[in-house]
């Protein structure tokens, strides 16, 4: 059984297609991550589920419904916006109840799920309250309050966490989280952060131009992006992305990498079979900042390069370093501990296991 | 910059926006649009005392285009809408930059400012004849203070009679226009300010530079209202000067009055607004298309 | 029945006199629906007439005098008093001329309430006394006169600069210095050989001259500010009809001794008369139509013609009625009307709208003035404007 | 205090006097006889505080032929103005919420014919307008009245709402509609409580407008409902006999009260509902 | 001799005291970050510092100048505002001259700057767009040139990032740190980020109600906090705070710690004066998530506990999990391949080298 599904589902505003054929299919209690740089039709994607745009073509079923032409009233969903939407004149309890008023749940009743609700959100003392006397993370708190208090099928997110400062955003990142594990209803959630993204979801879809390019788990996603637009889209700092030359030299593909001046050639124990045809070409290497640290328990798959520092920025737990392979700036994640000096030449490991190939016209990975 | 999300579409079959706002559109095309067709018509008919829808050509517009007054009442909405506007459009503005630098008794003089739009020219016609009066007002006043030589006689001067209907027309429009640069200025993020003064800026500088362009929109809705109010004046000049001395300060709305109403030449006073009408729609149709179109391209 | 009066005497003594009609007609059983509408010397209200006939609800009653009745007959909307006029023999009561300004087709439409003369001159000797000036009988002497008074440091000639005050002026320029012969031609006929003629340049040229005996306060005075300049001796004459009475009189003056009612200069064997009248519309409601008739009936009556006219200080329109109520001026005038009829030296009054259609009239208002207050238009210039301004008022 | 300072300080109390001696001229007079009046200057302060005029111009002046003053008119104007006021009020509303919660193919189009409208001059409505109105039965009733101020105030009670909603965001529509809201209630429950700044310029706007009306007011009421600019001119317009300035003067401050009272009470919502939407433009 | 010098500030808005005594020096070429939570004063001091709010008490120096009352043009200052607070009418090239103008540079001169500093920040294509034209990226680089035109001997930023998106952020966080080492002027820059302030900062000042709490490297506040407050403040997630008990059992100290029922005593092998006087009593154990990680290699310092996970969070490079210790969530930063399962058991290794403690009562270090 799905709880969410959309078929083939199309948007054009007049001449311009947003959204090119979408299929998704989800199950309940699945948290679905949209995730997709600006403009790439995610918040239409969503409120074509919500209702609240039509569809130009394909149809959407929440349960075995098919809502496609339904009222949003009618769809049994609830929505947390971007800008929480909470109605500004009213207080914090009518904005948790105005969705029940409006569907004659008993005024007890009310009292009843208000309660459970902002005890569930801590947000009990705030009840009374306007929403313009409250701070960021309280606000994005009642519109989830507004949200759970309808006690819908699914529950849709459009980028409920942009709009906080970095700490706050951490911890509501993990209310949620923590909401989701507890509550157990469906979300689809819309962000175009990454960490968010990932931290979150079950299941991410990752778009771009309307259209879906990978779908998949978290790891999964990390892991094995299927092209160049994903690995690079996913991850912060992003993917590195090197191109160099494969060589086939006795029968083991190599790759050339060239730092501070010196031209190395690095093993592939990897199998790719897909690598094989692409000898004596120029592919692009991906490797993620933390797959090249510094120098340490060696790896059964692993390669040492000399990199002269360009950039040193200490995070707190981990330190940032930028260096140039094959002309071009490369991140490493390192241990602040490590020994490193601007301009300095420093001995760095990159994990050749997690290294990913990419077709340099296609963009797609090779497999 | 987050882009706005889209205006909630409407499911098929919800007509009731569109229900809602049908009332308005049929008065719009018929008690604008309608009436101004059936003036059209009445232009080129050849009515007098009362309307009759015949066809009389071209005739009420030769007429009209050959009328002496016609014309001294067209160069007198050009005379006195440019200054009346420009007029308001400084003097509002200067108030407003005045009244916003902390004034402690901001909301009485705020208030005393936008009072004259409260009244109208019936009311206070009367006080403004005598004000305006050599005999009565201001000369008599200021040479009762000594200065014998003093003359202010604008109001019974032929040539300069139009210039106290724009001193009158300035005292009672100044004061909204004043309300809308004052928010106008309200409105400015206090940080570009700051900006322009850490790039080196003095006050002045910072004001001509920076706030006043800042004002644009402000002045394009003082505009359109200013125009309004300047097309339209009627009471203004019939509690002023009645037009006079002579004709001296005949508008095309006084005159349009005048022949269809007291004189029983309604071809000839509709002929006149139909003149009007078209100078109206020259200067606001461009303007509506640029407003509405630049505000696409923002979203 | 109720009967709706659309009138545009709103304060002061007339609103008195209205008060009075009112009381007759309710004691005849009928409401009186007040409708009044003051200003411009009647101009909204006949804005308002206009857009109440479109409307299809017209008053029962209105105000409206002169030609004017003629253009509203020509509309098809007026009601026919034929019947009261025959039975209480309105063609016996009214002078010729006056009956034939009530009547469109031949049959009566409207009723006369007053007879107003327009060509006094009103005089404060006490003020030609100090400056050593004779009362003029002619515009030679007036100038004799007002040279006297201006030398003297006051103001000769009290005027209000409207443009309905310029005309009534030069209407009486042009009577007493071309006699009512030239007066009927110029402003009955319009004829473009009179309106273009010398002699119409000539009193164009005198009444040019007159403007420089007024005071720089003129333009735009209301003209009972004017009187109000003879009353206190600022000045010492005005132009105007015999309503600034009514000023004197509330100022407690007494006529041949506070101030003198004189013919303006030249025209003592003439009368320009501005006839005030009510017109009836056509009703359907038959009880309607009755207090139409009623009202008409009540309104000729003797004792209303006397009380609206002591009030209004002008004279009965009804002729052969008692004056020993009104003052010296009202019977000077009440003579006059009586004499100048005979001698047919009684004419319209183009200024006050009883010689021409409004539109002819507002040109002729439009030149005259324009002509008065620019000192850059020769006589002979608009004299032609004139001719042209006539033509054009036509159609 | 800086010389700046005290120069700004007086210029603009110097040009508030301006604006004030209109008002100034009207009050002295009103409170002085006739005889002064007629021999003291325009701002020479009366030599006794004499309300009579004022009693006169509220209850014994004559407008017509009754001479009861302002006082009944006063009630007229309140009937028109008030409904005229509250249904172009709530139509503008609704147009502004239609025309930008609920764009539809056009509504641009709609809203750029409405402001045309805005500039049409009176004049040319005066008869067409008649002659629908007695085509209505409406000729010279208040409802007919309120009906011609209804209609052409709309263009700009339209502007005001349309500007002032266009700053709303549209989630918060959305958000209501996933509530389950439909267009109705999200207007009342939602859009009108957070349109308080605006309905007061509206409000101020239309009932300055219409208060101070005389040509429609003149032209399409009948005697006893005519509102009280009709009356004041009727009551100050003689064409005959004694002006008496002192109660025209009284009667036109009287006319101007409510209008006058309005400004200052509600002066400081209507800049700052101007700062909140209407100035977007 | 110092770049900037700032002399027991304090400013008052009518009755709150809002600075109350902030002592500053830094460095020529120096890069300083003001960090701390809203409403601190962090901008209140920038705007002191630029001479757009007035001084209350105490003196500033730029330079060997003393500009405390001096008026911001006099000042030989720029600044980089949160909004950006470009010039809304004028286009790129003026809103970069326009401060050239007023000083009165020639025309050629001006040229020639605008040129310098749109390619240095690479918006030489945008140079005669409007702000309206521009994404929020492209308006903070502008923002930046305007400021980088007048080659002032201090810039000051005011948040300058906090309006984009992460992406964005990390991105423009790079080129800011870039442009500082190639330009090298002294920079003081305010934000409530703490890895912005973390990869920026040669000196970071950590305010709290008005107050410098500590002042120090990046490294230095993050390693040792002198209390709870910066403790907590920096780092990202928090710095895990776990309420203990110490004991002293046979001359050598003990902390307590639960998890998942067990009840454990933990050796301090660090040098802690301070804390001998504490035994027997209540503290505040520090802890951050990376110090506590999967098992692996031994290190010399490192104990191990048995932890029940709460919440799982894969954010690609690591992985963060919640468990509780001493009945206080507490949060671990483990490798994505590192096995866990929810509601499982996990045997977590502390980094006992790293913990530092606080006083429950003052929430001072104990050292
Ligand atoms: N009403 C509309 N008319 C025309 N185009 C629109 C409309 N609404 C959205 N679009 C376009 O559709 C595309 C997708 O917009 P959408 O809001 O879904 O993007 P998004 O992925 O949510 O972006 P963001 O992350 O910025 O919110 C954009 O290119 C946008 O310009
Ligand atoms: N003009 C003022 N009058 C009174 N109090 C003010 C004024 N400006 C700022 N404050 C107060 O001073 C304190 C410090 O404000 P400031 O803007 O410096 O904080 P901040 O650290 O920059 O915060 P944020 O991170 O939110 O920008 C706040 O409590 C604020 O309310
Ligand atoms: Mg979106
Ligand atoms: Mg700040």
């Amino acid at each position: 059984m799905h709880a969410l599904k959309i078929q083939n589902v199309e948007k054009t505003y007049g001449k311009v297609n947003v959204l090119k054929g979408i299929d998704i299919e989800i199950e309940p209690g699945q948290f679905l991550i949209l995730v997709g740089p600006s403009g790439c039709g995610k918040s239409t994607l969503l409120n074509m589920i919500a209702g609240l745009e039509e569809v130009t073509k394909g149809n959407i079923f929440i349960g075995d419904r098919d809502v496609t032409h339904l009222d949003p009233k009618d769809r049994d969903i609830a929505m947390v916006f971007q800008s929480y939407a909470l109605y500004p004149n009213m207080t914090v309890r009518q904005n948790i109840s105005f969705g029940l008023e409006i569907r004659k749940t008993e005024k007890s009743e009310q009292q009843v799920i208000v309660d459970k609700v902002s005890k569930l959100l801590q947000i009990e003392p705030l009840l009374d309250r306007k929403p313009k006397q409250l701070s960021g993370g309280q606000r994005q708190r009642v519109a989830m309050g507004r949200a759970l208090a309808r006690d819908p099928s699914i529950f849709l997110f459009d980028e409920p966490l942009s709009n906080l400062d970095a700490k706050l955003r951490v911890e509501m990142r993990s209310e949620i989280k923590e909401l989701h594990q507890r509550v157990g209803t469906t979300i689809v959630y819309v962000t175009h952060d990454q960490i968010e993204a990932m931290t979150l979801g079950d299941v991410i879809a990752v778009m771009k131009d309307g259209e879906i390019q990978q779908m998949g788990s978290p790891q999964e996603i990390y892991d094995n992006p299927r092209n160049q637009f994903v690995a690079g889209f996913m991850g912060s700092p992003s993917m590195n992305f090197i191109p160099c030359q494969i060589e086939k030299v006795n029968g083991v593909m190599q790759v050339g990498l060239e730092s501070a001046g010196a031209q190395h050639q690095m093993i592939i124990k990897q199998t790719i079979p897909g690598l094989e045809s692409y000898a004596g070409k120029k592919v692009v290497l991906g490797i993620r900042p933390e797959q090249i640290t510094q120098q340490g328990e060696d790896k059964l798959d692993s390669a040492m390069l000399d990199c002269a520092v360009e950039i040193i920025e200490p995070t707190g737990p981990d330190t940032q370093i930028t260096a140039r392979i094959n002309g071009v700036r490369t991140i490493c994640r390192i241990h602040p501990t490590a020994e490193c000096r601007l301009d300095k030449l420093m001995p760095l490991m990159l994990d050749m296991s997690k290294v990913v190939f990419f077709d340099p016209d296609t963009q797609m990975r090779i497999y | 910059m987050k882009k706005k999300s889209s205006a909630p579409r409407q499911s098929l079959g919800n007509f009731l926006p569109k229900l809602v706002v049908a009332p308005t559109f049929v008065v719009a095309v018929i008690f604008i649009y309608g009436f101004m067709f059936l003036n059209a018509w009445l232009s080129f008919s050849s009515s007098r005392l009362l309307p009759t829808y015949d066809w009389a050509g071209t005739i009420q517009y030769e007429k009209l285009f050959a009328n002496d007054r016609w014309w001294v009442a067209a160069e007198n909405l050009m005379l006195f809408g440019g200054l009346f506007i420009v007029i308001c459009l400084l003097l509002g503005l200067f108030l407003a930059i005045f009244l916003d630098q902390k004034i402690r008794a901001e909301g009485a003089i705020r208030t005393i400012y936008l009072y004259p739009m409260a009244l109208s020219f019936i009311v206070t016609g009367t006080a403004w004849k005598w004000i305006l009066n050599p005999e009565l007002g201001v000369q008599r006043l200021v040479r009762e203070m000594g200065f014998e030589s003093f003359t202010f006689d604008w109001l019974v001067n032929t040539e300069m009679a139009i210039y106290t209907v724009v001193i009158a027309g300035v005292w009672q429009s100044s004061g909204f226009v004043m309300a809308l640069c004052l928010a106008g200025l309200r409105g400015i993020d206090d940080n570009i300010i700051k900006a322009a003064k850490v790039d080196g800026a003095s006050m002045p500088l910072i004001y001509r530079k920076i706030i006043i362009p800042g004002l644009r929109p402000v002045f394009f809705s003082a505009l359109i209202v200013l125009t309004h109010i300047a097309i339209k004046s009627f009471d203004l000049i019939v509690a002023l000067t009645g037009g006079g001395p002579g004709f001296a300060t005949d508008v095309p709305a006084t005159f349009m009055y005048t022949y269809s109403f007291t004189r029983g030449q309604i071809g000839l006073g509709s002929a006149a607004s139909m003149m009007m009408l078209m100078a109206v729609a020259a200067i606001i149709v461009p303007y509506l298309y640029s407003e509405l179109r630049e505000k696409k391209d923002e979203h | 029945a109720e009967i709706e009066v659309l009138h545009y005497w709103t304060s002061g003594g007339e609103a008195k006199s209205v008060a009075e009609l009112k009381k007759m007609l309710e004691a005849k059983g009928h409401d009186w629906k007040d409708f009044a509408v003051a200003g411009g010397g009647g101009e909204s209200a006949m804005t308002v007439l206009k857009t109440r006939v479109v409307s299809g609800n017209p008053p029962a009653a209105a105000q409206i005098k002169g030609p004017s009745i003629q253009e509203w007959g020509d509309e098809g909307v007026l009601a026919n008093l034929s019947a009261v006029a025959q039975a209480e023999g309105w063609d016996d009561l009214l002078p010729g001329v006056v009956a034939d300004v009530m009547k469109y087709d031949g049959k009566y439409v409207a009723v006369p309430v007053n007879v107003h003369r327009v060509n006094w001159m009103w005089v404060n000797p006490e003020v030609f006394k100090k400056a050593g000036a004779n009362v003029p009988t002619t515009w030679k002497e007036f100038f004799v006169a007002a040279d006297k008074i201006k030398a003297a440091g006051m103001t000769a000639v009290a005027h209000g600069g409207q443009p309905w005050q310029d005309a009534t002026m030069f209407e009486s320029v042009v009577l007493g210095v071309a006699g009512a012969e030239f007066y009927k031609q110029a402003f009955v006929e319009l004829d473009p050989e009179a309106l273009n003629s010398p002699t119409m340049i000539d009193a164009l040229k005198t009444f040019h001259k007159i403007k420089n005996y007024t005071d720089a306060g003129s333009p735009g005075r209301d003209w009972n500010l004017a009187t109000a300049m003879v009353i206190n001796g600022e000045a010492g004459m005005q132009f105007m009809g015999d309503w600034a009475k009514g000023e004197f009189t509330a100022a407690g003056k007494v006529p041949g001794k506070d101030y003198i009612c004189t013919a303006a200069p030249g025209t003592s064997g003439d009368f320009t008369f501005n006839i005030d009248s009510f017109v009836m519309f056509n009703l359907e409601d038959k009880e309607q139509r009755k207090g139409q008739n009623d009202l008409a009936s009540t309104i000729l009556s003797v004792p209303f013609q006397e009380v609206f006219n002591l009030n209004k200080g002008s004279i009965p329109a009804r002729l052969n009625m008692s004056m020993d109520k009104f003052d010296d001026c009202a019977k000077l005038s009440a003579k006059d009307f009586v004499k100048t009829a005979k001698a047919n030296t009684l004419v319209p009054s183009m200024a006050h709208g009883m010689s021409t259609f409004s539109s002819t009239q507002g040109a002729i208002y439009d030149t005259v003035t324009e002509f008065y207050n620019s000192d850059s238009i020769s006589a002979e210039e608009a004299a032609e404007k004139l001719v042209k301004a006539v033509a054009a008022a036509k159609y | 205090m800086s010389i700046n300072r005290v120069l700004i300080y007086s210029i603009l109390s110097f040009v508030a006097l301006i604006y004030l001696m209109p008002l100034v001229v009207m009050l002295i007079t009103s409170l002085k006889d006739l005889d002064e009046i007629r021999s003291g200057t325009l701002l020479s302060l009366p030599q006794s505080l004499n309300f009579d005029a004022w009693g006169k111009a509220w209850g014994t002046a004559c407008t017509g032929v009754s001479c009861e003053g302002l006082k009944g008119y006063f009630w007229n104007s309140v009937l028109i103005v008030v409904p005229a006021v509250a249904i172009s009020t709530v139509l503008g509303a609704l147009n502004g919420y239609v025309l930008t919660k609920w764009k539809f193919k056009g509504s641009d189009l709609f809203f750029g014919m409405l402001l045309i409208g805005t500039m049409i001059p009176f004049q040319v409505i005066l008869l067409p307008m008649a002659r629908t109105l007695g085509f209505l039965g409406l000729s010279g009733t208040t409802s007919g009245l309120i009906m011609v101020h209804v209609i052409y105030g709309l263009a700009f009670t339209t502007l005001f709402f349309r500007n002032y909603y266009i700053s709303i965001p549209n989630e918060l529509v959305n958000a209501a509609r996933i509530d389950g809201a439909g267009f109705w209630l999200i207007f009342w429950r939602i859009i009108i409580p957070v349109s308080i700044p605006i309905i007061v310029v509206s409000v101020i706007w239309q009932f300055t407008q219409i208060w101070n009306d005389f040509l429609f007011g003149v032209v399409y009421s009948s005697g006893d409902s005519q509102p009280i600019t009709v009356a004041l001119n009727n009551l100050v317009n003689t064409s005959t006999g004694i002006k008496e300035y002192n109660v025209d003067m009284a009667a036109a401050i009287i006319a101007a009260l409510p209008t006058l009272l309005v400004y200052v009470v509600a002066g400081k919502y209507f800049v700052k509902g101007l700062t909140a939407g209407a100035v977007k433009g």
